[in-house]
């Protein structure tokens, strides 16, 4: 599928740039005809791995960075966001809702991603940090999950 | 961030407001529990009609107040949450531990 | 003066991304206490600034990249905003009032970046792309305007 | 983008609305010149009441009209823009030689 639009954001690993990621993404997605609920769906996921980029990956540390990349198709908007973090131990477990290796968290936010968006791939590994890769159809239909480490 | 913090009976409302994410997270989870230190709080109510979006790092905080609360034998309301708001709450089960309900009036006397 | 925020903005040449990058900006400016007014100004400001780098650094193709970079610190925002493009002949002629290389347009570009920002410098050979940066302080005052070549 | 176009007694009434910028500058600029060139149009008054952004390009358009109707001695008028676009319209000095009316009715008038 040929793509019609593409940008790349880089920021700082700090919790108010969660606010910025998803209010950049929706301006962006809003390019193609989604719904105000799909734009709401999206920026969701983004501040769910946004977050976990900064609070996982980078155990809060406020001065590494995240990038995100974003590509428009005529139909699908493509984000993927990456983090040079910790990187996770076990994909597979860290994709199972209710787990999360913080006590203070619920290990939902890759259940939001994959409920909110039509795809989600998450590729890491421990030491290498953490690429979330995840797609959403304009009129949407049911999710795919899959996982690669 | 706007936080709004009121004692009635034993039972403290808490109105929230705006987007609530991660960026706000500490502050809400601090300023909750220096509350919950200092007074004397059987119940809780979060009023979130005036909140716009809502991630996992606040429901963690959400969750983490009730496991405070409902040890000592408390409950936990939330008060009109907005569609999308609501289907984050719907979804993470958090309605399975506190009860909704669509004004504080009715909240306070569902508690009381 | 330590900054507190930064990011990276790149995307492509394309009209639709004028609007893109000034909310993206006036998302990212928001972090500090701007008026509504003042966001309106950077607004304005950015599409000045992007717009020059589709219309004339890239004569309207399509397929280059504008970055943009921002920094936040205390009290004032600074972007730079780059092409490359095919730059500007004569920047202190550009900088003129009603200068206009293009009988469509109105010469008013930097006559806006420069009243609606605190700080405005336009580095800019032929052939090397242009370099727009400009700053803004919450709770502006007077402008200064310089050139370089 | 929305654009509305009446046609009353030879007076072109277009209608803008959101956020206008270079993105929009060529529709609106086709869009013009198309119904230029196939009605008879003596005047022109461009609506802004509900625009929300308007930057030099969109400027570019509006003056470009003005020369072809001012050619064949019409009148080009803006009526009601907010105050942030209000500013652009005056910093770039337009409204020498298009007037600013409160309402499409008094526009209207002043033309006839
Ligand atoms: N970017 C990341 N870097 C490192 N570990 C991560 C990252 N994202 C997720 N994880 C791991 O996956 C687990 C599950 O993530 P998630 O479902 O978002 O729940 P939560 O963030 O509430 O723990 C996290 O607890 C963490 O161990
Ligand atoms: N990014 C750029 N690349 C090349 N030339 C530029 C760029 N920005 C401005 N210019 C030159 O400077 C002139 C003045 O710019 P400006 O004040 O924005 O007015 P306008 O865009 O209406 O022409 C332009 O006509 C163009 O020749």
């Amino acid at each position: 599928m040929q793509f019609i639009n593409q940008m790349k954001l880089k920021f700082l690993s700090i919790p108010a740039n969660v606010a910025f990621a998803r209010v950049t993404v929706a301006a962006f997605a809003s390019q193609l005809d989604y719904t105000l609920s799909d734009l709401e769906e999206i920026k969701v996921a983004v501040s769910e791995a946004v977050g976990n980029s900064i609070v996982h990956g980078y155990d809060q540390a406020p001065d590494y960075y995240i990038e995100i990349f974003a590509t428009l198709t005529a139909d699908t908007l493509e984000i993927r966001i990456k983090d040079d973090g910790k990187g996770i131990e076990n994909v597979e477990k860290a994709l199972q809702p209710a787990f999360s290796t913080d006590a203070e968290r619920l290990g939902l936010g890759f259940v939001f991603m994959h409920s909110f968006m039509d795809s989600l791939k998450v590729e890491s590994q421990p030491g290498n940090g953490t690429l979330v890769i995840m797609s959403k159809r304009v009129g949407a239909s049911i999710a795919q999950i899959s996982t690669e480490q | 961030m706007h936080l709004d913090f009121e004692l009635k009976d034993n039972t403290l409302i808490v109105r929230l407001s705006g987007d609530m994410d991660l960026g706000k997270a500490d502050y809400l989870r601090n300023s909750l529990e220096a509350v919950l230190d200092q007074q004397q709080v059987n119940n809780l109510i979060f009023n979130l009609a005036q909140v716009t979006f809502l991630d996992s790092s606040i429901l963690g905080v959400l969750l983490g107040r009730y496991k405070r609360i409902s040890k000592k034998g408390g409950k936990v309301c939330i008060v009109e949450p907005q569609p999308q708001v609501r289907r984050i709450l719907e979804m993470s089960g958090l309605f399975q531990v506190m009860e909704e309900f669509p004004g504080e009036d009715i909240a306070l006397k569902n508690i009381g």
